[in-house]
């Protein structure tokens, strides 16, 4: 177990990466970059796990009781916030290429040649 | 003080807020008024907080979560002199562009200034954050204004082109400095910069924190516009409206290079300590690249505005070795330069808006003569030319002799002669398309028209036969800036004190975490410029010019290193696939060389 | 391509490298997280205290944070903006805020008998952040599928009629400024910026916390705020943002 | 907790390569219409994650966000690119 959560956020990463440079079309690339930022949430979920512990809610159990950090959850949920905010104004540019050339395919715009 | 110190991020971020409310009931002339007030506002307490951070570093703690035991529980500011310098250019830089703006569109939305505010106050943050992950948090808050920023005409094809462009790669820049963070995290436990560096100078620099290092650098020479990972910022430089690009040319991709200096001064140096040579090695090699692959694309544009791109790329490589000399008189020389380049540089930025304002065009070869019923904008160009070559008493000169100072005492003096290559080429790039739009030199047939003529459609609807005096002084007052910046007293002696504060890991973690003060002295006894070299890149950049406009040998000598340039500029190729793959090769080289000779 | 390849196996070296030296996974070390653990029920009250380290311990990154949202829903403003040179096409069933394709009854009443059960879950999921999983920006997402429910009731022309963008646009900056707001206010109570001032109330209750409730209130209305204008932008044929 | 490998750990294990296979294939798969189902669901992949290792919080919202707004936000842009591609046809 100890180091497979590590593993699969380095394969999340690469395989985003690979999505992101084969993309051939731009909103499969922003997806690739949504998946490429899901690999940020297993290594931090990862790196703030302790075995056995409880959720970080004292609700029900009193404080001082074994608990995960709590840390890396609240830069989760910031995390995620950021990534579907950034998400929004890459599709809203998109669409707006999409307006403008006709295609969304990388391959087929060469304006910024040179 | 204390009190003052939450300003420059509270308060843009709240007038946009309003701003943003008030979208539909606000008139525009009051909307300009209120953002305008708002930065200068805003630049009044970066100022401030400057003269307050001169006598020791400020610390403050949000939300009043005090650290306790050497352990930091909420976030802080530390703010330094470097800090608080870059976050008043913020300031400055966003109040010239609001002022240019406000007459160069024909008309203006609300959401504009409430963009500029943010970014604004994300610019603020993240310069003065001693915080790991808020000063991820500003970068991606920077980011995000800067992606729609960059895009605001839509209406033509190119900009949300280089928008996305832009988008996507800073995007993917971000999460490698995000993943680094994790790394450091695991490892520490902690978030405080200080209490990191700490943490980290009791053990050595394994593959962790060599990995680390790797990301977050990477990651922030992306905003740097580092080669191989500069792509994105000629796209996106070519296509923002021309009071944008100051912005980002002037402060936005140097505070990328800021966070590594930052990051690698209160957290790696101790682990990193050991391999030091090899890391200035390492930054050596991709400044001197970054300087001469951008000189010579420089060069070799048509487009006024993709020229001064590149020209912000070439520069971009002489402040990386700067700082990659690793000792206090390089970095402050890099401060300096960093000042110097963004009063030439966004100087120039606010001609060749005038200049599209005017004709409706930034190309060289449209332009041909056009320029020569505007004598004061092409003075303008050739003062910022100088500026940014760096005549005497010039903010980059006065950074160039403190960098030279720094090499030499690593044995790097051949920098000299980067600083002056990449200073006589980019120069003479707007030499010569003031001499062929304003005098009218140089011949067409012999030269390969048909190479690099990019769509840039004006950013207003018509041409302009006035320039307002809005205009005007804000483009005027950056290139004297830029110019006579290095008159002032002292100034090389107090950046040189900065600069020794900011290297200070130790010092720096005391006074975050345990409330010692942290005074240092330096003084400079050098030169205050180098008349020698500027005189040579002056007139080689005249010479470079003038060459290649009117003498068909010249012409042909630098046509020899055409089939090596046309291959660097075909890699421009404005595919966001193949960004992205350089991205990754950059940042896997930068790692194996890091895993080979930075471990100890 | 081939360097590509290259590259990502350098790069995935170099993660392998790095990560292999990480302690293994379930071995939370600390210090941080223990401390906040330890810290937050008896210095704040609240029970959750990852909404304590986002609202209160760290807020000024969730300033920052909130902030990035506020910012990306200005810019699809600004990028979807309609430009002078378009014609306007108005569409009938777009008029009426109908969707194009036709939709069943029993689709719409289920939509409509959803739709308060939605609104109150969004409700109580922003104000029970302190207490349990949730907060503003889980409630505020909630919420902001509102209006999507009484698109698909066919009822998203009255909500446009009864909800005028302005409004809208009002309540985000609200919810935006007002987090920014309440930090400037704890300064001018003499405290430090965000610094949680108010009285802390009894653990367990809807009101502990101090300012947190305060702030996820804020930032669920700038969420709700946020994500609607976005869906208005997209769900509309005609734009009619001022900015020419 | 008694024994060498518990439950928890198998389901976090399982959950875990279950995620990587499933963000794989999004990756893989090049129609955006069906990429924008597939990433809902490994939204909710990632959300068990989070609850198999004690996140609720952050599990709460990557539901919210990343197994309902996202593919939302990604459907309705698909939507308005097809509307301009029949407009543009017109």
């Amino acid at each position: 177990m100890s180091y497979l959560p590590y593993a699969v956020a380095a394969w999340l990463f690469v395989v985003g990466l690979y999505g992101i440079v084969t993309s051939r079309n731009m909103v499969h690339l922003v997806i690739c970059l949504a998946v490429l930022q899901s690999s940020t949430y297993v290594l931090l979920l990862a790196i703030g796990y302790r075995t056995g512990a409880a959720a970080p809610i004292f609700a029900d159990i009193p404080v001082g009781t074994p608990a995960v950090d709590p840390v890396v959850q609240a830069l989760m949920l910031t995390d995620i916030v950021v990534e579907v905010a950034v998400v929004a104004l890459i599709l809203a540019l998109v669409v707006q290429v999409h307006k403008r050339h006709g295609v969304i395919d990388p391959d087929k715009l060469r304006d910024l040649k040179g | 003080m204390g009190a003052l110190t939450a300003l420059p991020v509270a308060l843009p971020l709240l007038v946009a807020a309003l701003l943003a409310g008030l979208n539909h009931v606000i008139k525009r002339r009051a909307a300009l008024f209120v953002t305008i007030a708002a930065s200068l506002a805003t630049l009044w307490c970066c100022l401030e907080l400057y003269r307050g951070c001169l006598a020791n570093t400020l610390v403050y703690w949000f939300g009043g979560w005090q650290p306790r035991q050497g352990i930091a529980l909420g976030i802080s500011f530390a703010i330094d002199p470097i800090g608080a310098g870059l976050a008043a250019l913020a300031a400055l830089l966003v109040l010239a562009a609001l002022l240019f703006s406000s007459k160069y569109f024909d008309t203006i939305g609300n959401l504009y200034h409430v963009l500029m505010l943010v970014f604004l106050a994300a610019m603020c943050g993240f310069a003065l954050t001693g915080d790991l992950f808020n000063l991820f948090v500003f970068f991606e808050l920077m980011s995000a204004a800067a992606y729609g920023l960059c895009g605001y005409k839509t209406e033509d094809p190119a900009p949300v082109q280089g928008a996305f462009n832009f988008a996507v790669t800073n995007t993917a820049g971000a999460y490698f400095v995000l993943t680094g963070i994790g790394l450091v995290y695991a490892r520490t436990g902690a978030l405080n910069m200080a209490q990191i560096g700490r943490a980290l100078a009791h053990g050595t620099g394994d593959a962790l924190v060599v990995g680390a290092f790797t990301l977050i650098a990477c990651g922030f020479l992306v905003k740097a516009a580092v080669v191989p990972f500069h792509f994105w910022l000629a796209d996106a430089h070519a296509v923002a409206p021309a009071p944008v690009c100051i912005l980002f040319s002037g402060v936005m991709v140097e505070l990328g290079l800021y966070a590594v200096a930052r990051v690698y001064w209160t957290i790696f140096s101790g682990a990193l300590g050991a391999s030091e040579p090899a890391l200035r090695a390492i930054f050596a090699a991709l400044g001197a690249f970054t300087a001469l692959a951008g000189a010579a694309m420089c060069f070799s544009q048509r487009n006024l505005k993709r020229l001064l791109a590149f020209s912000t790329i070439s520069h971009m490589g002489v402040m990386v070795i700067g700082f990659g000399l690793l000792n206090p008189e390089g970095l402050a020389g890099t401060a300096l330069y960093v000042l110097g380049h963004a009063g030439a540089k966004g100087g120039l930025f606010l001609c060749a808006g005038i200049v599209l304002h005017r004709c409706q065009s930034v190309d060289e070869r449209e332009l041909k003569l056009k320029l020569a019923p505007m004598p004061f904008t092409a003075l303008a160009f050739l003062c910022g030319a100088a500026a940014l070559a760096g005549t005497p008493f010039s903010g980059i000169a006065a950074g160039a002799i403190l960098m030279h100072e720094g090499a030499l005492r690593v044995g790097y003096g051949w920098m000299a002669w980067i600083v002056v290559v990449s200073g006589c080429v980019t120069s003479g790039a707007v030499f010569r398309f003031v001499a062929r739009t304003y005098a009218g030199w140089g011949s067409e047939e012999s030269e390969n028209a048909a190479e690099g003529r990019i769509e840039d459609r004006p950013d207003t609807k018509e041409g302009h036969n006035h320039t307002s005096a809005v205009m005007w002084i804000p483009a005027v007052a950056l290139v004297a800036g830029g110019l006579l910046m290095g008159m002032l007293p002292n100034l090389q002696s107090a950046t040189l004190a900065a600069a020794v504060r900011f290297e200070d890991r130790s010092g720096y973690a005391r006074r975050v975490l345990d409330g010692v003060p942290l005074v240092t002295q330096a003084s400079f006894g050098g030169k205050r410029f180098d008349g020698v070299d500027a005189i040579i890149t002056i007139f080689a950049g005249i010479a470079l010019a003038l060459g290649y406009l009117l003498w068909a040998r010249a012409r042909r000598a630098l046509h020899a290193i055409a089939l090596p340039l046309r291959m660097v500029r075909n890699l421009h190729s404005g595919h966001v696939g193949d960004y992205v793959t350089w991205l990754t090769f950059g940042v896997a080289t930068f790692g194996l060389l890091g895993l080979l000779f930075l471990r100890s | 391509m081939t360097l590509f390849l290259g590259s990502a196996v350098a790069l995935a070296i170099l993660l392998a490298c790095s990560f292999a030296a990480l302690p293994p996974t379930g071995d939370y070390r600390g210090p941080y997280g223990d401390l906040v653990n330890a810290v937050t029920v008896p210095e704040r009250n609240v029970t959750d205290t990852v909404t304590a380290v986002n609202f209160d311990i760290r807020g000024f990154d969730t300033l920052g944070e909130e902030f990035i949202l506020f910012v990306s829903v200005m810019g699809v403003l600004l990028l979807l903006r309609p430009q002078g040179n378009e014609p306007r096409r108005r569409h009938e069933d777009r008029e009426q805020g109908r969707p194009a394709v036709p939709i069943s009854d029993a689709v719409r009443v289920t939509a409509l008998l959803l739709l308060p059960v939605v609104v109150l879950f969004g409700i109580y999921v922003v104000t029970h952040g302190q207490l349990t999983p949730g907060g503003g920006f889980q409630g505020g997402v909630i919420l902001a599928t509102a209006p999507l429910f009484l698109y698909l009731a066919g009822e998203f022309g009255n909500f446009r009629k009864a909800v005028p963008r302005t409004l809208v646009h009002i309540a985000e900056a609200v919810g935006g400024g007002g987090y920014a707001a309440i930090g400037l206010a704890c300064l001018g109570a003499g405290a430090a910026f965000l610094q949680n001032v108010l009285p802390l109330g009894s653990k367990g209750t809807i009101l502990s916390g101090g300012t947190i409730p305060l702030i996820n209130a804020s930032v669920g209305l700038e969420v709700t705020g946020g994500l609607v204008l976005g869906l208005m932008v997209y769900l509309e044929e005609t734009l009619e943002l001022k900015e020419e | 907790m008694t024994t060498g490998i518990n439950v928890v750990d198998i389901l976090q294990a399982s959950t875990l390569i279950f995620a990587g296979v499933a963000a794989t294939v999004v990756v893989l798969t090049r129609q955006p219409v069906s990429q924008a189902i597939l990433i809902s669901f490994y939204g909710l992949l990632l959300a068990i994650v989070f609850v198999l290792f004690q996140a609720p919080d952050v599990a709460f919202s990557q539901i919210v966000i990343g197994a309902v707004a996202l593919p939302l936000m990604i459907l309705l842009a698909l939507a308005k690119i097809k509307k301009q591609e029949d407009e543009s046809e017109k």
